[in-house]
């Protein structure tokens, strides 16, 4: 699966996710991707949480480019009507205070627990969690969308071995290769992805994956 | 009444060793043109407050490349290259604050608090050295207020008392830390004779304002 | 989508022995048709949290008045008297709080904050039952987040979304109230198409509002 | 002196601490008279802790009463040009934050300590402490506006025996009789009323007073 047909599919599966009235923060990155496969009989608001509500996709026209309207990313974005402008401790309630439904994250790692790590890697990079931490902890739901694995490496591990960014809180996790739902027992495998098998993504796994008697393949 | 000031003096307000918080995100609503005029004042060794230290180019993070910055407390450092090669090679002091957490830290100093709880964080390298409390089960971090010398902020219009209104996404860290710098300077785009402002759409009251700069440049 | 509903069915929805918020100073910025309807309606049993009581004749004191309430979490109630007198003479059970003590007690639950720390009541009988902190050599008050099953608020102008404007001092609680309860009903003079109001001037994001209903009479 | 002398006698001796720029907040009954003699030629600003700054005169005309602009008692107000109106949470924040210059407050009984008595008398009248206790905590300076007795009892006392409001936080105590400033070493008698003596104070205060030299007459 060449990068962007990747992208796409875990793009497209997370927005099957999302319901009729959700309030949604989307990660930079490929967290982006999702507002553009929104169901068009459904009416999603995402947050952005530079500071409103009803962030509409980047404007076409680079003529129209407001430096003034950006998203968490630092760029070109547009706002929806209906939606709203507010300060960052308004942002950071509406995240930490548990009133978005969904917020969808990039992640280096994640582990058997629903523990995740995004933001550093020791000594080599550090970005810094930015909004991350108050978003996995306020979300209702968290969905982690990722590549499967990292330069052939696996990235859904037994453990998290890099610094943490919140413990216990993912809910879903999709990849190119499958849909895994985190409860109480451990990572259930719910979907496959269009060309992975059971095996395939069990070998690209390092986490203990329960299979259920039928592993559906993604409707995308 | 609050005072109009050049440029020149907004800057001659900031001293070397001082703690500076500034508006903005990813540079957008951050006050441009006090901060070339401090980029070319030179002043040196600020401890810089701040949602992110933006790119090399643009906003605070001109002040991280041209090395008048030790110090910086922000939630991101990713889009600046120069703020991690000085931290790990010339020992700038970086101190990382989940978003939500530092936009409420400045808010407490603000408001007259003295901390407050937060779940984001814990179970994470943010914990260190802090008390980790237990209500109803729940575990919460006490974070502490974050105050300032100098304020340096970004507003649309200001009328001559210092009120100020924001225009979309440029409001984020603005208001708050308009409540928790000893001095707080505020770069308009545009001076307004006082009640040209309605005041039901005033965001940061005159109260909080000491002086008003007028900017020149608003996306250098 | 918010659902703009009728004041019997806003009326409805608050069920005997709930606890409410119920917006407005002095009957100042309160849901006067809903609060009528209530009294109609004879709901009992019901835990009022609101800033004051307001007259024995005006706002939510009409329901105190019609013996509707079995509890009371304001910071004044000097201004009905009878509140005071079913304090002393039936049980009515009061629980006094100083104002910004409740502002921010409101706040931190909408915020998923577990609590704060304020000088404010230290040393007095406010303090009974607290936990008192020293940070600095400043004694603190750890005080914890209020919510609430319903919230009663009322809002100049309301968009078919549930994006809130304010007129005046009608503010006051409104906009925190709209944080933190379960289910928010907003009473609107005027309710509006999305976009009429300026997405710089929305107070309250659609994001905490859940029923919308249209007012009849504003300071009955 | 009659009741309407002593009160203007009390008002204007307080709108002389007033100085040029200063944010005040005036409390319900005597100290709002305060505002009635503000100098012509300095500029103060009056908050309203029910949500705004900008606090102006009463309407004359009954006819422009508008119940939606009300002070912090309920009664029909004006905001002043270049006020702000805010909500409640930002009211406090202004307030406990250190923000207000002075606050001026009525009062049952103040101590030697600077602690204050003014919101209950237990088993006869509660009222409750409003915002009370949140203003003379964050209040750079704490004016206690009051008849220097009640009923020709003593309500500078050696140490209250109501309630507290807060402690140790009064600055000066204005009476008809006389201007008291506390201080670490005790109560100062820093001005006589238009018609009393020294021995009359002491003789009408049952708390230590120091008595320097010179006590000169208020100059009203």
């Amino acid at each position: 699966m060449n990068k962007e047909r990747l992208r796409e599919t875990i793009a497209k599966r997370v927005a099957m996710e999302l319901k009729d009235g959700d309030m949604v923060n989307l990660g930079i990155g490929m967290p982006t991707l999702v507002a553009n496969y929104v169901p068009e009989d459904i009416d999603v608001t995402f947050q952005s949480e530079n500071g409103f509500l009803g962030l509409g996709l980047a404007p076409t026209d680079p003529e129209s480019f407001d430096p003034d309207l950006v998203n968490a990313g630092g760029l070109p974005a547009s706002i929806r009507i209906g939606g709203a402008f507010f300060d960052s401790t308004q942002s950071f309630a509406i995240i930490r205070g548990g009133h978005l439904d969904i917020t969808v994250l990039g992640a280096m790692q994640v582990d058997e627990k629903g523990n995740l790590a995004n933001w550093m890697i020791p000594k080599k990079m550090v970005a810094g969690m930015g909004g991350a931490m108050d978003l996995v902890v306020g979300a209702k739901k968290v969905i982690i969308a990722m590549e499967h694995t990292a330069k052939g490496n696996p990235k859904i591990l037994k453990e998290c071995q890099l610094p943490l960014t919140a413990v216990n809180q993912v809910d879903l996790i999709v990849t190119e290769m499958a849909v895994i739902e985190v409860t109480d027992e451990g990572l259930v495998l719910k979907e496959l992805g269009p060309e992975a098998t059971v095996q395939e993504v069990i070998d690209a796994t390092e986490a203990k994956l329960l299979i259920p008697e039928d592993v559906p393949r993604m409707k995308l | 009444m609050k005072k109009v000031i050049t440029l020149e003096e907004a800057a001659n307000l900031v001293k070397d060793g001082m703690s500076i918080m500034v508006g903005g995100f990813m540079g957008c609503g951050s006050p441009h043109s006090i901060i070339r005029t401090l980029e070319e004042k030179k002043t040196r060794n600020l401890t810089i407050i701040c949602n992110d230290t933006s790119r090399v180019d643009y906003g605070i993070g001109k002040l991280v490349a041209a090395k008048q910055v030790s110090k910086v407390i922000t939630s991101h450092i990713g889009t600046n290259r120069e703020t991690g090669r000085q931290m790990n090679e010339e020992g700038l002091e970086v101190e990382l604050v989940p978003q939500g957490t530092l936009a409420e830290r400045i808010r407490c100093a603000g408001a007259g608090l003295g901390g407050f709880l937060t779940p984001t964080g814990v179970g994470t390298v943010v914990e260190e050295g802090k008390e980790k409390m237990t209500i109803n089960g729940q575990d919460f971090l006490l974070e502490l207020p974050l105050s300032a010398d100098v304020a340096l902020l970004s507003g649309a219009k200001v009328d001559t008392k210092g009120n100020v209104y924001y225009e979309k996404a440029t409001r984020n860290f603005n208001p708050v830390m308009a409540m928790a710098a000893k001095t707080v300077i505020v770069e308009a785009r545009e001076i307004v004779e006082p009640g040209e402002i309605d005041p039901n759409h005033v965001v940061t009251p005159a109260i909080f304002v000491d002086y008003i700069v007028k900017g020149e440049n608003f996306h250098e």
